[in-house]
């Protein structure tokens, strides 16, 4: 360090370095890409959650290393990287930064995200000019009608390709946004840990899942068990009585609750002697 | 089941369900006649009304659920 | 149905099913019994399995209702 | 269904289920106990493998549903 | 589950269900009673209508139809 | 429920099931713990095999009503 | 599963589950816990309504009354 670092600098440094010690988690997005009203927006959105941080990457990973974070982080940082400084564990920080992403309209060279898909259906663009426009960038349009409508649903632009200016241009035409406009979490630092965003990826589902099997699998202990509580005793007295009655009508215990069962199980099978007798039997008796 | 059958038969002939004619009728048809079985069948009746029990079946008939497949 | 039930008192005792023997059962729970018909019953029984006939009684027939799935 | 639950407690407990105690166990829980039940309960589960006899499935169920709405 | 068919055992006859009782019935059965099931099955008891439990399991699962009385 | 479940966390982490570790893993969720529904528990779950419980479709039905309130 | 446990253990004992309970009752059960398996079990719970999908285990999946045999 030379007497030359400007003052701000080390500053900054040191403000940056002081946030990351006192902070639970650490995060390093990459904010390339992203217009500058809507990185002021969702700065907004995570106040409270978390605090964003921009700077030049040097100085981020200087700020690192003062705070004593281990080497292996620093290499998250890269193209045009920000600190997210948060108390919210990483997988909740992640969840936010995911839920806060928003969509955006493709300009020229974008690459698609993800596969992009129009649908069957009508369009609100009256016909004209733009009806070729569509069919040169490749989307089934045709005219029904006195509408613009698009014939089925096709895949415009397969993930990973590059969208040109006439595609970008129909696109949004259509008010397709393909684009995804959000901090792009590179990975999150958090008690020694690193994490990376794949393995923040939480599946709800499979919680839930997993919740309602713990439930049904203690329900079944402790009916298994006979152990009464709250939530089984009613079943253990289902069961105790089911299992009375089906033990009563398979041995043909005469008591009045089963006797019903017998009789009625009497009645049916007779009925069904009777009807594959004939219609002699099954209209029967009394006369 | 023959000491159910035994009372039924004797019902759907509008007869009076009782020891000795349940016996009677099991006795004609051959059947070792288990005394306590026809008292507890007796005693069990009381309490059972046959024509409720029969329409039972006839409404929500056989079913046997599950079991299928 | 009294006839049936006869049938099926005697079935269920793992008795034999003839004119005798329904007769009998009949007689013995003071039905007048009209031998026409005993006949008539022996002879639809003729190739019958009961078994069989209760059992797909017990499985399919009637409503079936939505219980399953 | 007392004398059903009698039978059960025992089997359930692993003893076995005589008239003694069948009768003892309806005794202590304060039931005047009618002895031709308690014989005809005996009778009925002579030769009944009461595991089997709840598990086969194909009983119970046959009447049940239909309440179901 | 014996200590839950002496319960309903004891239901079933009518009588209140302590743990006195429960443990008599169990007694009588030649089970060794252990107190703290006795204690949990009563305090799991409390509150619930037998009554009730069993008719709601009348209408699912297995048993026989819900015709009662 | 929390006795079972205290039961099911120790299962399922291959810890052995006793009164000891029972009532330490609920003590430690702030549970005020019940030594007689530990001890109910414990032998409740003698000579349980929790994995053959589980997996015993057996029980599964019983369990439907959801009716109970 | 254990993690799982502990949350429902809390749960059912009406206790704040958070990373520090879960990890209390973990502990206490001699698991050595993961931290990131409870801060992920933590915030995924976050999104889950326990109540809500016990109510519908206990409606619908926990049936399975396949139990044909």
């Amino acid at each position: 360090m030379t007497e030359n670092v400007a003052e701000w600098k080390k500053n900054e440094v040191s403000e940056i370095s002081s946030k990351i010690r006192e902070s639970d988690v650490i995060g390093i997005v990459d904010i390339e890409g992203i217009p500058a009203r809507q990185l002021q927006e969702m700065r907004a959105n995570l106040r409270g959650k978390a605090d964003l941080k921009v700077s030049r990457n040097t100085l981020l990973r200087i700020a690192l290393n003062e705070a004593g974070v281990d080497e292996e982080f620093k290499k998250y940082i890269k193209d045009q990287a920000a600190l997210l400084f948060s108390d919210i564990n990483s997988f909740e920080l992640n969840r936010i930064i995911e839920e806060n992403k928003t969509r955006a309209p493709a300009s020229a060279g974008d690459i698609a995200p993800s596969d992009i898909e129009v649908e069957e259906g009508p369009t609100q663009l009256q016909p004209g000019p733009v009806l070729g426009d569509l069919q040169k960038a490749g989307i089934p349009a045709e005219i029904d009608g006195g509408d613009v409508v698009i014939k089925e649903n096709k895949v415009v632009k397969e993930e990973g390709e590059e969208i040109d200016a006439l595609l970008a241009d129909m696109l949004s035409k259509l008010g397709i946004e393909p684009i995804e406009v959000g901090l792009e979490l590179k990975a999150t630092q958090e008690d020694g840990v690193i994490f990376e965003p794949e393995a923040l990826e939480i599946d709800e589902e499979e919680y839930r899942d997993k919740v309602v099997r713990a439930y049904q699998d203690t329900l079944k202990l402790s009916i298994e068990a006979s152990y009464p509580t709250e939530e089984t005793i009613g079943k253990l007295i289902q069961k105790a009585k089911t299992d009375s009655v089906k033990l009563g009508y398979e041995a043909e215990v005469l008591e009045p609750d089963i006797l019903k069962d017998i009789i009625s199980d009497a009645k049916k099978k007779a009925g069904s002697l009777a009807s594959s007798l004939g219609s002699d039997f099954e209209t029967n008796e009394n006369e | 089941m023959e000491y159910v059958y035994a009372a039924m038969l004797l019902h759907s002939a509008e007869k009076d369900i009782t020891e000795e004619s349940v016996k009677n009728v099991l006795d004609s048809a051959g059947v070792e006649v288990d005394e306590s079985r026809v008292k507890a069948l007796i005693s069990a009746l009381d309490g059972v009304d046959i024509e409720e029990a029969i329409e039972s079946a006839e409404i929500a008939p056989t079913t046997a659920p599950a079991t299928e497949t």
